[in-house]
C-alpha cells in the first residue's frame, strides 16, 4: 500500500511535469521562422528583414493613426494614388485623374485592378470606405484626413448624412469627388491610408473582417498580401500576384519581427537579422548613430516635421511675449543637434518645415542662440511682470516620458539655467496623461511634434488657426486665421505660398512656440537593398524595394 | 593510574585554606554583555566586516563625493560620452555631465529610498506580521489575507496614481515602494512568531503574567530579529532595484536628478559603445547589495545563539 | 573481568571560538567492557557529552579539535579511521541514543523508515526482512500496534513512544556499545522508569556494552555498574556503583551525592547545593579544577593539579584528599551515613 | 480535504472581488484616457468610443459591468489594438510566458538549491565564499542590466545564441537565464539558511550515528526539511514568473503577456488592465493554494483542515 502510494506520487509528479512540458511553447513554427533563411540560398526568392516596434493598433486602413500601423497598410492596400520613392503622387487605382476648372471637382477613372479574393477593385469601395471612416460611430480618429470633402465634417461630428457626403460612385470604374476648397495637395491626400478603399461587398457581409488580419476575409489591393501575422511577434507579407504592377514588385517576402527595444532591434541589425533599420518601422537607437555615420552607412532625409515647445500663452507667465521670446532665443539648437539628438536635424526656425514646397529656404525669424537679445527680451519681459531677477520666473517644462525628450529637456534646461539665469523645473508624465495635461491648459512650456500627413504648409499652419483641437498655445490671431481662409480659396499657387508664408510670419513674431529642429528621418540598411529610402513624410514603399544578391 | 610522582611536595602544601567560591561567581559574571558579544563576533566575521567597510566607504562617497568633485550633477562640460580620464574620474555621460559626481547624488538617492523602504517596511511588516502571529486564529487568518490580495492588486497603476497625485519625486516613490514592501516583511514576521510562541521560555513567560506587547518586546522579537534583519537587508536591494524598474519604466526620479536606477537604465544601451555609463553605476549596486547582505549574513550569525559555541 | 572493548586514553579536545580556545575534554581516560553499564555523570558542561560524542567522531570539525589521546575500539584507534571506516561502524558497532526525542527523529520520514535505514546500511537484508525486524523491534522496546505505527511520523508520537524509536534505531543492528546520552532527560519521571527498564532488557538479551551519560544520579543508581564522574572536562573519580555511592572520594563527588535527594533518609534534612560555579575552561585553573568550589581546600588545590590516586580496587579519584601527606579530611556527614547504612547490611 | 478545498475557494473568490474591485477603482482614480491621441479628437467621435465602451455610463453601472464580466470571464475588445479581444491576448500570450517562465523556475530552483546546499556543506569555506559571491551578483544586477549584457556579449559578440525573437528552444536560453537569476539567487540564500540550520539539528546527527554517509543525510534527510521554506517561497515566485517579466519580454522581443501588463497601464487600456490583473491574480491565488496542498504532502506535520493557518 504505502509502495503503491509512493509510486502514485512520484508518477504523479511525473504526470504534471510531462503535461507541462508539453504545454511549452516555444513558437518553433511561427511564421517569424522564415527570417532566418532569408540571407542564405536561393535566388529565387526575395525577401527582407524588417522590424516594427509593436502590434499595428489597426488593420483597418480607415482606423489607422500611427506610421507602424501605416507601412503595413501602404503595402497590402493601393488608394487612388501612390507616392513614388521622392513623395510625388503618382496614378495608382485611379488611371486617369480630372481637375473641373475651379479644382473643386475630381473625376478618377480606375484601372481593371483586383481585390485578392479576385473581386474587381470599384468605384463603390471607395465611395464605400470613405464613408464607413467617416461615420461617426466607427470611431476613425483620422476622419479628419477627409474633412476636405463636401459634406464629410458634417457627417463626421453629427450634424450631417452620408448621402451629403460629395463622394459618389459614377458606375463601377468612376467616382466622383467634389471639395469644399481647391486643395492642391488633393493627389496626395488620396495616397494617404484613410482614402485608401475597402472591399465593400467583403465588408458588409463581414463587419468585423480587419479584425482577423490571418481570416480569408481580411483582402487588400496592394503590392502585398498579409500571410500571417503572430500578434507580438510576427507580420509575414507575401507578392501578390494579382496586383494589377506586380512585375514591378520585386520582394517575395516581407517579414516583420515586433521588436520594441531599440537597442535589441540595433543589435539584431547587427547581427544581420535584420535588412534595415530605422524611419517608419522603427528607430536608430542613438547610441549607434556616431557608429553609422563613421562607417557612412547612415541615410539622412528631411521629414515633414517640426519638435517644438509651446508655450501656454494664457498662462501669468507665458503671456508675456518677451519672456516667450527670450526663451525661444537662448536656445543653443545647433548644440542640442550636434550633441544630443545628432540626427543632422535642421535648427526650428520656424514652424512650417524645410520640406514644402516654397519654405525650402530657412526664414530667420529671430535670431538663433543670441544670448545677448534673450537677456534683453528677458529684461523686458521681468519688467513688465513686475520682476526684478531671473531667479523669481516659476517655469515648468512639461514633456512625455521618454529617454529622448528627456535629454533634449535636459540640455534646454541647462541652457536657460547658464544663459539666462532661469531655473525651469521639470515636469514629465506618461503620453496618456500629458495628451489630457495639454489639452486641460496646465503646461507652461510642454514638447511637442508634429509630422505632416501630406507635404503642404497648410498642414502645420491650420493647427493654430483656432483654438481647440490640436492648439495647445492657445494662440490665435484673427489676421493669421484670415489669412489662411483666403489661402484655402486661392487657386494661384504662388499667392497661396506668399499667403502662407505671411501667415507664418505673424505666427513666428509672436512666439506661440520655440520651434527646435525640423526632423529627418534616418535610416541604415544592409548593402543587399536597394531602394529602400523614404519620402519627406518619412513612408517607405516596400513596392519599390529590391534585394541584389 | 596514579602519579607516583608526589615527595617532592613539602607537608605545608596540604594546609586547608578553604573555597574561594566568590572568585568563581565573578568569574562567571565577567562575561560580556549580549551587544558586546554580538559586536565581538561580527568583527571576527571576516566577510560581514569587509561589507561593512564596504558600505561606510559607499556612505562616505555619498557624502563626501559631490563635494570633492568640481563638478556638479546636473552641469554640462560640453564632453560628451568621454572615456575615464584625469578631468572626469569615472567619464561623461551623452549630456557631458560627470558620471562621477552622478554616481554619488544617485548613491545617496539610492540609498535614502532603499534605506526609508526598508525602514517603513520593517515598521508595517513586523507590526502586523507580529500580531497576525501572536493572534493567530481569524485575525491571523484575515490579516494574512488581505496581504495576499494586496500583492495582487497592479503595483504600476498605484505608483501611476502616487505620482500623478503628488509631484513625481522621491517622496511618493517611497511610498510606492512600501506599499506591497511591507508584505514580505509581514510574512516572515509572522511565521517566526508562530514558530517562537509556542516555545517553553514563552509559554513560561505567559504563565507569568506577561501580556502581549512585552511578549513581543522581550521575547519574540529579539529572537526573531535575526530572520528579520535577513529580510531587511534584501528589502533595501529590492528597493533599489524597484526603483530601477520604475525608471526603466519613466517613473522614476525626475531628471535631471540621478539615482543609480536611472544611470543604469540610460546607460545599458550604450553597452557598446560608452560602457563606463554602465559599469560605475551598476558596480556600485552590486557593491552595495553585496555589503548589505554581507553585512545582514554576519549580524544574523552573530545573533543567532544556535551558532554561538 | 574480559577485555575491554573500548579503552580511551588521554583524550583531548579542544573548541576554537571567538572568544578562545576552549578545552572541553582534558586527557580523559576510561574503559568500558563488554556488557557492563558505564553511567557518566556531571553537571551541564563538563564535558560528558563532548567526550561520548568524539567516541562516534560527530563533533562538527572546526569548531571541535581532537588535540590528543587516542579512542581504541576493539583494539583500533578510531581517531586514525577515515569517515568511510567510521560510516561502518556507527549505527553498527556503536550507535547512540539522543537526548531530546521530540528532536532527534526526521520530522518528515516515516518512522519504519527511520528505522529499518540503520539495517539496509549496515546489514545485508532485504527490504521486506528489515520491515520484519523493524517490527520485532518495536515490540522490543514496547511499541504498541507497530504494524500500524510504522507508517506514522514522528509528530504522531508521544515523546516517550519517541523515545523508544530512538532506541529501536540504536538497537537495529546490534551494536556492541550503545551511548545513551541523557536518553531520559526530557521524559516524565513514569516515561523515564519504563525507559531504562527497556534498556536494561535489551542489555540483558544482548550483553551489548552501555555507557550511560546523565546528571541524574537517581538513574544512574538504577542502571550502572560501574560510574565516572566528571568535572570540568575532566574524570574526577570513577569507580563501581557502590564506591561511588558509599565511598566517595572526591569532594565534587560529595556535592553531587549531597545535593541528591535521599529516598531512605529518615532525618528531616535539607537538600544542598555547591556554592559557586564551574571554572572558564578558555583559561582552566592551574591546579585541582574544583578546589574554589570546594569548601576543604587545600593549598596544593590550587597549585598542582592532582593525579588520579587509587582509593580502592577498581576505584580512583583525582583529589590531593588521598595523598598520603594530606591532613584526614572528615567525609560529609550525609555521606558517612549512607556508608553505614549500606554496610549495616540495610539493603 | 474537501472541506478544505471549498474554504480556500471561496476565499479565493472574496479576494478576486476585492481586488476587482480595487482595480476598478484604482483605474478610474488614475488620470488620461484610453483613447487620446496626438491629433485631438472631434468630440462626437470620443462620445462614440466612450459609448462603444460603455465609459458613458455611471460609474456603478461600469462597475457592475466590470463584475458581470470578470465573472463571465469576457473581459472585451482590447482599447487600443481595437482588434483583439483581451482573453485572445492571453490565451495567446501567456502558454509563451509561461514555458519561459517553467524553463526560468527550473534553473532558479535547480541552480538555487544546488548553490544554497553547496554554500551550507562548506559553511565558511571558499566554496561557501564562491556561491555567496554568485547569489549576490544574482541577487544586484537589475534583470534589464543583466539580459542586455548577456544579449551583447553572448549573442551579438559571441554569436552563440540569437540576438532576440521566439522561434525554437535556444531562443529561450538567455532570457530564461536573465529570468532566473534574482530568483534563483534568492533560492540560494534561503537553502543555505534553513540547511544550515537542518545541519545542525539533532535528527541530522542521529542520522550520522546510525552510519548513514554524509551525502545520503544532506539529500535523504536535510534537504527535505530545508525545502520546505523554499516552496513557501515558490508560491508568489510561480504565479509572478510565468506571467511573464516586462522588462525581459520587450529585451529579448518575446511574445509574452508579461507586457501587457505595463503597456495595458500606460495606454490606459481599460478592458486589457482588468483581464490581466484578474488572470494573474487567479494565476497567483491558486499557486498559493497549490502551493499550500503541496507543502503538506512534503511536510506530514500540516493537514489540510479547515480553517487552520500552515505557520510552522
Amino acid at each position: 500500500m504505502t509502495c503503491f502510494m509512493k509510486n502514485f506520487r512520484s508518477l504523479l509528479l511525473l504526470a504534471v511535469l510531462v503535461s507541462a512540458l508539453a504545454a511549452c511553447n516555444f513558437g518553433g513554427d511561427s511564421g517569424g521562422g522564415e527570417a532566418d533563411s532569408a540571407g542564405g540560398e536561393g535566388d529565387l526568392e526575395k525577401s527582407i528583414n524588417l522590424s516594427i516596434t509593436s502590434d499595428p493598433p489597426s488593420f483597418h486602413p480607415a482606423l489607422a493613426t500611427d506610421t507602424t500601423s501605416g507601412a503595413i497598410m501602404a503595402s497590402v492596400f493601393e488608394g487612388l494614388t501612390r507616392l513614388d520613392p521622392e513623395g510625388n503622387p503618382e496614378p495608382a487605382m485611379a488611371e486617369n485623374i480630372e481637375v473641373s476648372e475651379d479644382e473643386l471637382t475630381y473625376t478618377y477613372t480606375l484601372r481593371d485592378a483586383e481585390w485578392s479574393n479576385g473581386d474587381p477593385v470599384t468605384a463603390q469601395d471607395f465611395e464605400f470606405a470613405w464613408k464607413w471612416a467617416l461615420n461617426p460611430e466607427n470611431a476613425s480618429d483620422y476622419a479628419y484626413q477627409l474633412y476636405y470633402i463636401q459634406g464629410a465634417e458634417a457627417y463626421n461630428t453629427g450634424e450631417g448624412s452620408a448621402e451629403d457626403v460629395a463622394v459618389t460612385a459614377v458606375d463601377d470604374k468612376t467616382l466622383e469627388v467634389t471639395l469644399n476648397n481647391p486643395t492642391p495637395f488633393f493627389d496626395e491626400l488620396t495616397a494617404f491610408y484613410t482614402y485608401y478603399p475597402v472591399n465593400s461587398k467583403v465588408a458588409e457581409e463581414n463587419p468585423d473582417w480587419h479584425t482577423d488580419p490571418n481570416g480569408e476575409n481580411y483582402i487588400g489591393n496592394g503590392p502585398f498580401t498579409l500571410d500571417s501575422f503572430t500578434s507580438s511577434d510576427s507580420i509575414v507579407l507575401k507578392k501578390n500576384d494579382s496586383y494589377w504592377d506586380a512585375d514591378n514588385v520585386a520582394l517575395d517576402t516581407v517579414n516583420v519581427d515586433m521588436v520594441e527595444s531599440e537597442a535589441t532591434a540595433l543589435k539584431m541589425y547587427q547581427a544581420g537579422d535584420l535588412d534595415y533599420l530605422g524611419s517608419p518601422f522603427n528607430t536608430i537607437d542613438l547610441n549607434a548613430l556616431n557608429q553609422f555615420k563613421e562607417d557612412g552607412t547612415l541615410n539622412v532625409r528631411d521629414q515633414a516635421g517640426t519638435y517644438m515647445y509651446v508655450f501656454n500663452v494664457e498662462d501669468e507667465i507665458m503671456q508675456n511675449e518677451n519672456i516667450r521670446k527670450a526663451l525661444t532665443i537662448a536656445i543653443d539648437r545647433e548644440g542640442l543637434i550636434e550633441n544630443v539628438t545628432k540626427g543632422e536635424q535642421k535648427p526650428g526656425t520656424g514652424l512650417v518645415p524645410l520640406t514644402m514646397e516654397g519654405f525650402e529656404e530657412p526664414t530667420e525669424y529671430f535670431p538663433s542662440n543670441d544670448i545677448e537679445a534673450a537677456k534683453e527680451a528677458l529684461d523686458k519681459g521681468l519688467e513688465e511682470l513686475g520682476l526684478s531677477d531671473p531667479s523669481e520666473l516659476k517655469i515648468s517644462l512639461s514633456y512625455n516620458t521618454s529617454e529622448a525628450h528627456a535629454a533634449i529637456a535636459q540640455f534646454i534646461q541647462q541652457g536657460w539655467k547658464e544663459d539666462l539665469g532661469i531655473d525651469v523645473s521639470m515636469n514629465n508624465s506618461e503620453w496618456q496623461v500629458y495628451l489630457e495635461e495639454l489639452d486641460a491648459g496646465n503646461h507652461q512650456v510642454g514638447r511637442y511634434g508634429w509630422l505632416g500627413d501630406f507635404n503642404d504648409p497648410v498642414n502645420f499652419l491650420e493647427i493654430y488657426k483656432a483654438k481647440g483641437g490640436n492648439n495647445n498655445t492657445n494662440w490665435t490671431n484673427e489676421e493669421y486665421t484670415q489669412l489662411l481662409n483666403d489661402a484655402a480659396k486661392e487657386t494661384d499657387p504662388k499667392a497661396r505660398t506668399q499667403m502662407l508664408k505671411d501667415a507664418e510670419e505673424i505666427f513666428m513674431s509672436e512666439f506661440p512656440i520655440a520651434p527646435i529642429y525640423f526632423y529627418t528621418n534616418l535610416s541604415v540598411h544592409d548593402e543587399k537593398v536597394k531602394n529602400m529610402k523614404s519620402d519627406p513624410l518619412g513612408n517607405v514603399q516596400l513596392k519599390y524595394v529590391d534585394i541584389e544578391q | 593510574m596514579a602519579d607516583k610522582n608526589v615527595s617532592e611536595l613539602q607537608p605545608s602544601d596540604f594546609e586547608i585554606v578553604g573555597n574561594k567560591t566568590s572568585e568563581t561567581e565573578t568569574l562567571a559574571r565577567k562575561s560580556i554583555s549580549f551587544w558586546g558579544e554580538v559586536s565581538r563576533r561580527f568583527i571576527k566575521n571576516k566577510l560581514a566586516l569587509i561589507g561593512f567597510i564596504t558600505l561606510a566607504i559607499i556612505i562616505i562617497g555619498a557624502i563626501c563625493g559631490p563635494w570633492i568633485s568640481e563638478f556638479t550633477y546636473r552641469q554640462q562640460n560640453g564632453d560628451y560620452n568621454m572615456a575615464p580620464n584625469g578631468t572626469y574620474w569615472f567619464g561623461t555621460d551623452d549630456l557631458g555631465r560627470d558620471i562621477f559626481t552622478r554616481v554619488w547624488i544617485g548613491a545617496r538617492i539610492s540609498i535614502f529610498i532603499g534605506f526609508a523602504a526598508a525602514i517603513i517596511d520593517l515598521i508595517i511588516g513586523v507590526a502586523w506580521g507580529a500580531v497576525a502571529g501572536l493572534t493567530g486564529g481569524r485575525t491571523d487568518e484575515i490579516m494574512m489575507r488581505i496581504a495576499d490580495i494586496l500583492t495582487a492588486i497592479p503595483y504600476l497603476l498605484v505608483v501611476i496614481i502616487l505620482l500623478v497625485v503628488m509631484q513625481p519625486g522621491l517622496f511618493p516613490m517611497i511610498i510606492a515602494l512600501s506599499l506591497t514592501g511591507w508584505v514580505n516583511m509581514a510574512r516572515i514576521t509572522r511565521s517566526e512568531i508562530l514558530k517562537l510562541k509556542n516555545q517553553e521560555y514563552v509559554l513560561a513567560a505567559r504563565t507569568l503574567g506577561a501580556n502581549n506587547l512585552h511578549l513581543i518586546k522581550r521575547h519574540l522579537l529579539p529572537n526573531a530579529l535575526g530572520a528579520i534583519l535577513v529580510t531587511m537587508t534584501l528589502t533595501i536591494p529590492t528597493a533599489i532595484f524597484t526603483e530601477a524598474f520604475l525608471s526603466y519604466l519613466g517613473l522614476g526620479v525626475p531628471a535631471p536628478l540621478a539615482s543609480w536606477g536611472t544611470m543604469a537604465n540610460d546607460g545599458y544601451p550604450a553597452l557598446a559603445n560608452a560602457p563606463w555609463r554602465l559599469f560605475f553605476p551598476g558596480v556600485l549596486i552590486c557593491l552595495t547589495i553585496f555589503a548589505f547582505n554581507a553585512v545582514g549574513d554576519g549580524l544574523r550569525d552573530a545573533l543567532d545563539p544556535k551558532l554561538r559555541k | 573481568m574480559n577485555e575491554p572493548i573500548l579503552q580511551m586514553k588521554n583524550l583531548e579536545i579542544d573548541f576554537k571560538t571567538y572568544a578562545g580556545t576552549v578545552k572541553a575534554v582534558r586527557k580523559v581516560s576510561f574503559d568500558v567492557f563488554e556488557g557492563e553499564t558505564l553511567a557518566i555523570v556531571g553537571e551541564s558542561g563538563s564535558g560528558k557529552s563532548v567526550t561520548n560524542q568524539a567516541i562516534m567522531k560527530l563533533l562538527p570539525q572546526p569548531p571541535a579539535i581532537y588535540a590528543g589521546g587516542e579512542i581504541l575500539f576493539g583494539g583500533n584507534n578510531l581517531l586514525e579511521k577515515s569517515e568511510k571506516q567510521m560510516e561502518r561502524i556507527r549505527g553498527n558497532e556503536i550507535s547512540m541514543i539522543f537526548q531530546d526525542p521530540m528532536t532527534s527523529l526526521n520530522p518528515t520520514m516515516k518512522i519504519g523508515k527511520q528505522i529499518t535505514e540503520v539495517m539496509l546500511k549496515h546489514k545485508k537484508i532485504s527490504s521486506g526482512d528489515a520491515k520484519k525486524r523493524a517490527l520485532e523491534l518495536m515490540e522490543l522496546v514496547g511499541i504498541p500496534s507497530p504494524k500500524k505505527r510504522l507508517n506514522q511520523y514522528p509528530h504522531e508520537f508521544s515523546g516517550g513512544m519517541r523515545q523508544r524509536v530512538v532506541i529501536a534505531i540504536a538497537l537495529a543492528a546490534d551494536p556492541r556499545l550503545l551511548i545513551a546520552d541523557e536518553p531520559t532527560t526530557a521524559l516524565d519521571v513514569t516515561i523515564q522508569a519504563q525507559i531504562l527498564e527497556v534498556m536494561k532488557d535489551v542489555q540483558k538479551n544482548s550483553r551489548t556494552s552501555i555507557i550511560f551519560i546523565t546528571h541524574d544520579l537517581g538513574v544512574v543508581a538504577n542502571v550502572a555498574d560501574r560510574v565516572a564522574v566528571m568535572y570540568a572536562g575532566e574524570i574526577v573519580e570513577i569507580g563501581s556503583v557502590d564506591d561511588i555511592f558509599y565511598n566517595p572520594q572526591h569532594p565534587y563527588t560529595w556535592g553531587l551525592l549531597g545535593s541528591m535527594p535521599d529516598m531512605n533518609a529518615d532525618k528531616k534534612e535539607e537538600l544542598r547545593t555547591i556554592p559557586g560555579s564551574p571554572p572558564n575552561l578558555v583559561d582552566p585553573p592551574r591546579g585541582d579544577a574544583f578546589a574554589a568550589r570546594n569548601p576543604r581546600a587545600m593549598k596544593i588545590d590550587f597549585e598542582k593539579s592532582p593525579p588520579m590516586f587509587e582509593a580502592g580496587k577498581d576505584h580512583y579519584a583525582k583529589t590531593w584528599r588521598l595523598h598520603p601527606d594530606a591532613p584526614k579530611t572528615e567525609v560529609p556527614e550525609i555521606i558517612r551515613d549512607r556508608y553505614i547504612q549500606y554496610n549495616g547490611g540495610d539493603q | 480535504m474537501i472541506k478544505y478545498l471549498g474554504q480556500r475557494l471561496i476565499y479565493i473568490v472574496i479576494a478576486l472581488f476585492l481586488i476587482i474591485t480595487a482595480t476598478f477603482f484604482l483605474m478610474r482614480m488614475a488620470p488620461g484616457n484610453p483613447f487620446a491621441s496626438e491629433r485631438a479628437l472631434p468630440p462626437a467621435i470620443q462620445e462614440s468610443l466612450n459609448e462603444k465602451y460603455g465609459l458613458d455610463n455611471p460609474w456603478y453601472i461600469q462597475y457592475k459591468d466590470y463584475l458581470v464580466n470578470s465573472a463571465t470571464g469576457d473581459f472585451g475588445t482590447s482599447m487600443k489594438y481595437k482588434y483583439r479581444e483581451t482573453n485572445d491576448m492571453i490565451a495567446e500570450g501567456f502558454p509563451i510566458s509561461m514555458t519561459l517562465g517553467l524553463e526560468a523556475m527550473f534553473i532558479a530552483v535547480g541552480f538555487g538549491v544546488l548553490i544554497g546546499t553547496i554554500a551550507a556543506l562548506f559553511h565558511n569555506k571558499w566554496p561557501d565564499y564562491l556561491m555567496s559571491v554568485l547569489a549576490v551578483i544574482g541577487i544586484s544586477v537589475p534583470s534589464f542590466v543583466m539580459a542586455a549584457v548577456l544579449q551583447y556579449y553572448l549573442a551579438l559578440q559571441a554569436g552563440w545564441f540569437p540576438i532576440a525573437g521566439w522561434n525554437g528552444f535556444i531562443y529561450s536560453i538567455l532570457p530564461a537565464i536573465a529570468l532566473a537569476s534574482t530568483p534563483m539567487a534568492f533560492i540560494a540564500k534561503l537553502t543555505r539558511s534553513s540547511m544550515l540550520e537542518e545541519t545542525n539539528s539533532e535528527y541530522v546527527k542521529m542520522a550520522k550515528a546510525k552510519g548513514i554517509s554524509r551525502w545520503v543525510v544532506v539529500f535523504k534527510h536535510a534537504l527535505r526539511n530545508a525545502l520546505l521554506p523554499v516552496v513557501t517561497y515558490l508560491a508568489p515566485l510561480t504565479a509572478g514568473i510565468i506571467t511573464g517579466s516586462f522588462v525581459i519580454e520587450e529585451i529579448f522581443a518575446i511574445p509574452g503577456i508579461g507586457k501587457y501588463f505595463v503597456t495595458s497601464i500606460s495606454n490606459r487600456d481599460y478592458t486589457v488592465i482588468m483581464g490581466t490583473t484578474v488572470f494573474y491574480s487567479v494565476i497567483l491565488l491558486l499557486a498559493v493554494l497549490i502551493v499550500d496542498i503541496l507543502y503538506s504532502f512534503i511536510d506530514p506535520r500540516i493537514s489540510l483542515k479547515g480553517g487552520k493557518s500552515n505557520g510552522r
